[in-house]
């Protein structure tokens, strides 16, 4: 057994954490937040200074915590511009990876991911958008998809669809398939949501097909695959997710800490004491968890229990560590980027898989593993 | 609870439903419009506590708590003002027979005010306003409702007093909730002269908050669990209804149950013999159970929860908010120790 | 609450002091002595709603949950017997007239009955005991107050039969909690004509229990709550009374909190128009909440919480074993939700 | 990083968890409960089947959590009858060492550790019992000891008591020391403690000393260092704590997995699916916060934060679990090793320093790291 990253890891996490602290400014904090705009400026500051590195799957990791952990919505925003890019790279043909991916990896392009719908929500396998084939071999895409990150501000989405009618209720979620959507094309309308309560900064769109038509090379992978695309998918982006949760409850902690430090009356109360003593206990039994499920997934053996107990463990530790210390910082908190985390960390519990779904996940995949079909 | 307060819960909550719910979007952007403070008026809700001849509805303990639980079930910014106004400003003016006419023009809407009480409850020091004996100067970091016309502030020496000008609010902060009362920094450069000492006895304003900041907590909760119980009615995942599904279910009716509960007690002791210890002690628990209930209710929502447009995140940032100003605190934890344990407690 | 619930309040009160716990590791150890029976009988509470002509005291629901309470704090197991000898036993009893005089034995502490309603609760089958026309024959496993003399059992029908002999009590069960209560399996071989037919509708005896046990989980929590207050006022560490640690203090203040809320709803509820949907609510909030003060309570008295003779480890027990037995179960929670979502909800 | 533990431990896994299944029969785990019994049988299979392992720290690890899985009484049992010996491994004399420390590790002998007392509990630097130095420099103990693990059995304990004042209030940690006592030495006495709520196979007494003379070779280490070795004990107990905890934890998972597999009627419900995710995951987080804590201490580095963090949470995850899984296997658990794993598990969060010592513990060493003294 061994708790310890690689030196370099712990090198670059400092390194992020410096530049997180030096861009991440109160003034920019504020105004994207206020403004609900995409920070393209600073995606190309971190792209420039080497902060996101696609190449290293830990180092990716640690960024995402440390940036988090001084800002969710300028971090998220610093390394999301790609994504959906694991889709590409695991079942992406050699052209689409040179047509769609590189660019994106290249800080040139940006994707975006669109599988939840505005009816079907968490359930992927109830959506009803549809590709149908056309007598020359291309697709014709229509439907709507919802909280679309990137939606508004994307050169291109990887779309999940319908491409046959659900076999039976047991298998809704076959006959489903990827393609990638240019924002560019005839048909495709993006509507950016306003009015998320945290990661302003981040676009969120809801996305209109109508009679959107694909050609065949823009296909991902196998027709009729698309679902367990999606599975495998969540089940790095899961991992990406906890990474940013265990950020926001450092971030968290780091701004209790500091309020005990410079207030003697403060941190003189018992009551505050144990506070941080159970905050810091469950931010370490977040990280551990992301981390075993992360080297799993590393390795190339992804364990989708560890990986749903993570997030889900990850995301709760994020808003009960950004309201328990806004709690107790009171005024304090409520004027500094505190509460800015507060509003930021609920979205850990919603996104890619509910805490609710996660739930679900953990209690199959483990009585699978206990021998229960 | 008897006919006249039942009639009142239930014109409040038509008020609410009809008045309320559907402005609510521009009170969370923009403030609470002058045109609903005009009917808030006219109902004698803005003056609620306020003798009749000064245009208030003279409500008793009961009144008042169903009328900031109602209010709250749709706006807590609504509720929280009509607090502020009542609870602390019209309250502290009434001390002072001479300003009596101050609180005609606050419960007719052309006036509103302000209190400032907030480093009592938040290990801040007092001394943000100087007293010099000739100008209060200085700078309040968290004013709320500052863009009020009528200021009551403490000194550095824990006087207050009610000014009418030399104020000016700086730059808002950004809102974590409230989000109809303006949040800022206000900075004091006042003559002593234009400036009217009351005998506010901070100890007694911040006893007395208990059971109103009770009651918007508890309008929170119910405000936020009743949009949940309707959408989950609604909306279906997986085939069904999420209603369906226990987990949520069985977390809504758990939340259904306490709220019940709480409602009760808040009724209890709102019209039966003052009872400032069931008064902290209900605003301690309730506090805590309406942040967790909105916090369900958000979750219930899902993504839409997420969403402004959804009018449910407000219930959650609110409840935080709610929370910070007003009480639940580690003073008020040691008080109600030491009157449990018979002696000091909880000081450690 | 009005004098006369008071006064009883203050009496049982008195009666648990001086007679329940000066003898309590021995109910713990021995079961509850017929001493304390006779005891419990002169005061009326042995047949609390039975008839006065019955031996009874003929409590209303108030004051029938005032004693339940007042006897569970100080010993749950005596609280429960009661409970159950009039809850399940006497009422079953008086449906049928012609066995009206069995309730007379009971109440007077000459017999002790027990009724088998477990099943319902705990996802068991019926079938325990089969019904072959002639004959009730079979075990069931998990029988408390097993070594009553008057047992009313379902059938794998869910008929429900009286029976005074024709049973055997097995090896005891390692006993969870309730420990003045034989707890065990009971082998069944019974004539059917040595068995009276009652008319049993176990579905509105399951509604009639949520009053009664969330008394006495309420009773727990207090009986608990008290001993854990008054210890932190004499125990010292690192120098100082427990009781003036804040995690400690605030903890307490919290469940002092819950608990005066709690038992005003008991009240209300108790003395208001029959509603069973708040009775359920109470019980499955007072039910979760005896288990964790009583937990609370426990740590607070550190290493000596967990040693019998300091009386503290039997709430933590009794209310684990109250929540098995007496409710909190699913069921219960999908009908609770069917009631709040008005229609049929929480079943996946 | 590297979460999978060597083969060989989870080999020895496997083969303790044979052991305890075999041999912590229903009717021996009912027994030794019912009758407050050490069960002196189970320990001498213990240690001559090869189960209890001193010198692979990791294997003693796994063993402590695979039989306290099983049952906590007999499980504590098994290997409790060293305890205190990593206070003569690591500050005793050569001539200690063979004298009480070898027929420990023989399984012949039974040693304890007394530190606890009456008035002081959790508060160590509170005791009040004494060793006074004499004229031919020998010892003499006066006090009173509680809650001393294998009090009753034991053939000699390592006590801990005040050789001088304490310098002032803030010092009242100094002036102490450490002896080994033998039990049947003239004024030494043992009140067996009965009625515990659980572990009740294991022993448990009040200890009274009466003029009992120590002879100088039976002081351990340095006069005035006892303090700082008990705290160097507990950070390696804390972790057997943990582990017990988390084989608590696991068994009470263990068996509401065994009743959802089945009865479908149980685990068709989806609050009793979720319960079973949650349950799952605090078990994990706590074996990871444990492990990690261990990993560190294994290699002669303890982290007084961590281990802290490791038994506290462990502890609550202990009880937590045997709660949970009681209160939703209902009368099925009330009459099963349910409800004794439900009694046992509530010393967890008391005994070598309870829940609250660890939160302060953790909030000190925690603010030191981050600078603050």
């Amino acid at each position: 057994m061994d708790f310890t990253l690689p030196e370099e890891i712990e090198e670059k996490r400092k390194k992020v954490r410096e530049f997180a602290l030096r861009e991440f400014t109160e003034e920019r904090k504020r105004y994207y937040d206020e403004n609900e705009k995409y920070p393209f400026d600073i995606r190309k500051m971190a792209y420039e200074q080497g902060i996101v590195n696609f190449s290293n799957p830990w180092d990716l990791l640690v960024t995402i915590e440390e940036l988090c952990r001084v800002d969710p919505g300028l971090g998220i925003s610093s390394f999301v511009y790609a994504f959906g890019s694991e889709i590409l790279m695991l079942f992406g043909s050699d052209e689409q990876k040179k047509k769609y991916l590189e660019p994106v990896q290249r800080g040139e392009k940006i994707m975006g991911f669109a599988v939840t719908e505005p009816v079907a929500g968490s359930d992927v396998a109830g959506i009803a958008s549809k590709m149908e084939r056309q007598p020359d071999g291309s697709y014709v895409l229509n439907g709507s998809k919802m909280f679309i990150t990137n939606g508004s501000i994307a050169d291109y989405v990887l779309v999940l669809a319908r491409t046959g009618p659900p076999p039976s209720e047991e298998k809704r979620h076959h006959n489903m398939s990827m393609a990638i959507v240019e924002m560019k094309w005839p048909g495709v309308s993006a509507n950016k949501l306003r009015g998320k309560m945290g990661v302003r900064a981040t676009d969120t769109a809801e996305l209109v097909f109508e009679n959107v038509r694909i050609p065949p090379e823009n296909i991902i992978g196998e027709i009729g695959k698309g679902f367990y695309y999606v599975m495998t998918f969540f089940n790095i982006t899961r991992i990406y997710v906890a990474a940013m949760s265990i950020g926001i409850a450092q971030g968290a902690l780091d701004m209790i800490v500091e309020k005990a430090k410079k207030d003697r009356r403060f941190s003189s109360q018992e009551s505050i004491q144990f506070t941080i003593a159970e905050m810091a206990t469950r931010v370490d039994a977040a990280r551990l968890l992301t981390y075993r499920a992360a080297s799993l997934l590393f390795q190339f053996n992804p364990d989708p229990v560890f990986t749903s107990m993570a997030k889900y463990f990850a995301a709760e530790t994020a808003t009960y560590a950004a309201e328990t210390a806004l709690k107790v910082t009171g005024l304090d908190g409520a004027v500094t980027s505190l509460e800015r985390l507060f509003r930021d960390s609920k979205i850990m519990e919603i996104w890619e898989g509910s805490s609710e779904i996660e739930k679900l996940v953990i209690y199959r995949m483990f009585m699978k593993k206990m021998g229960v079909e | 609870m008897d006919e006249e307060h039942r009639v009142l819960e239930s014109v409040v909550g038509e008020f609410a439903t009809k008045e309320i719910e559907p402005i609510n979007k521009q009170i969370e952007l923009e403030g609470i419009p002058i045109d609903l403070k005009k009917k808030l008026s006219a109902q004698g809700f803005l003056g609620a506590l306020a003798p009749y001849e000064l245009g208030g509805a003279s409500l008793d303990r009961l009144g008042y708590s169903i009328l900031l639980k109602q209010l709250a079930s749709a706006s807590p910014s609504v509720a929280f003002y009509i607090f502020l106004q009542n609870s602390l400003v019209i309250k502290s003016i009434l001390l002072e027979d001479d300003i009596r006419e101050k609180v005609m023009s606050i419960s007719s809407g052309n006036s509103s005010g302000t209190f400032y009480y907030s480093n009592k409850l938040n290990f801040l020091d007092y001394g943000g306003v100087v007293n010099d004996g000739r100008m209060l100067r200085g700078t309040l970091n968290a004013v709320i409702n500052s863009d009020a016309n009528i200021f009551i502030i403490p000194d550095n020496n824990g006087r207050f007093y009610l000014l009418e000008n030399g104020y000016s609010a700086l730059d808002e902060h950004e809102k974590l909730g409230l989000r109809g009362l303006r949040f800022s920094p206000v900075r004091f450069e006042v003559d002593i002269g234009n400036a009217v000492e009351l005998p506010v006895n901070i100890d007694e304003i911040l006893d007395d908050i208990h059971l109103p900041i009770s009651s918007i907590a508890l309008g929170i909760a119910q405000g936020a669990l009743n949009k949940a119980i309707e959408y989950a009615k609604e909306r279906s995942a997986f085939l069904h209804k999420l209603k369906d599904f226990q987990p949520l279910a069985f977390g809504m009716a758990q939340a259904y149950s306490q709220l019940d509960i709480l409602k009760e007690y808040m009724v209890n002791i709102a019209q039966g013999e003052r009872d400032i210890n069931k008064e902290l002690m209900l605003k301690i628990v309730s506090i805590d159970f309406a942040r967790e209930v909105s916090k369900l209710a958000l979750q219930v929502h899902g993504g839409y929860g997420y969403l402004m447009d959804f009018g449910i995140e407000k219930y959650y940032r609110d409840a935080m908010f709610l929370s910070i100003l007003g009480g639940n605190h580690i003073d008020e934890k040691i008080k109600l120790s030491s009157t449990i344990f018979q002696e000091k407690a909880g000081w450690i």
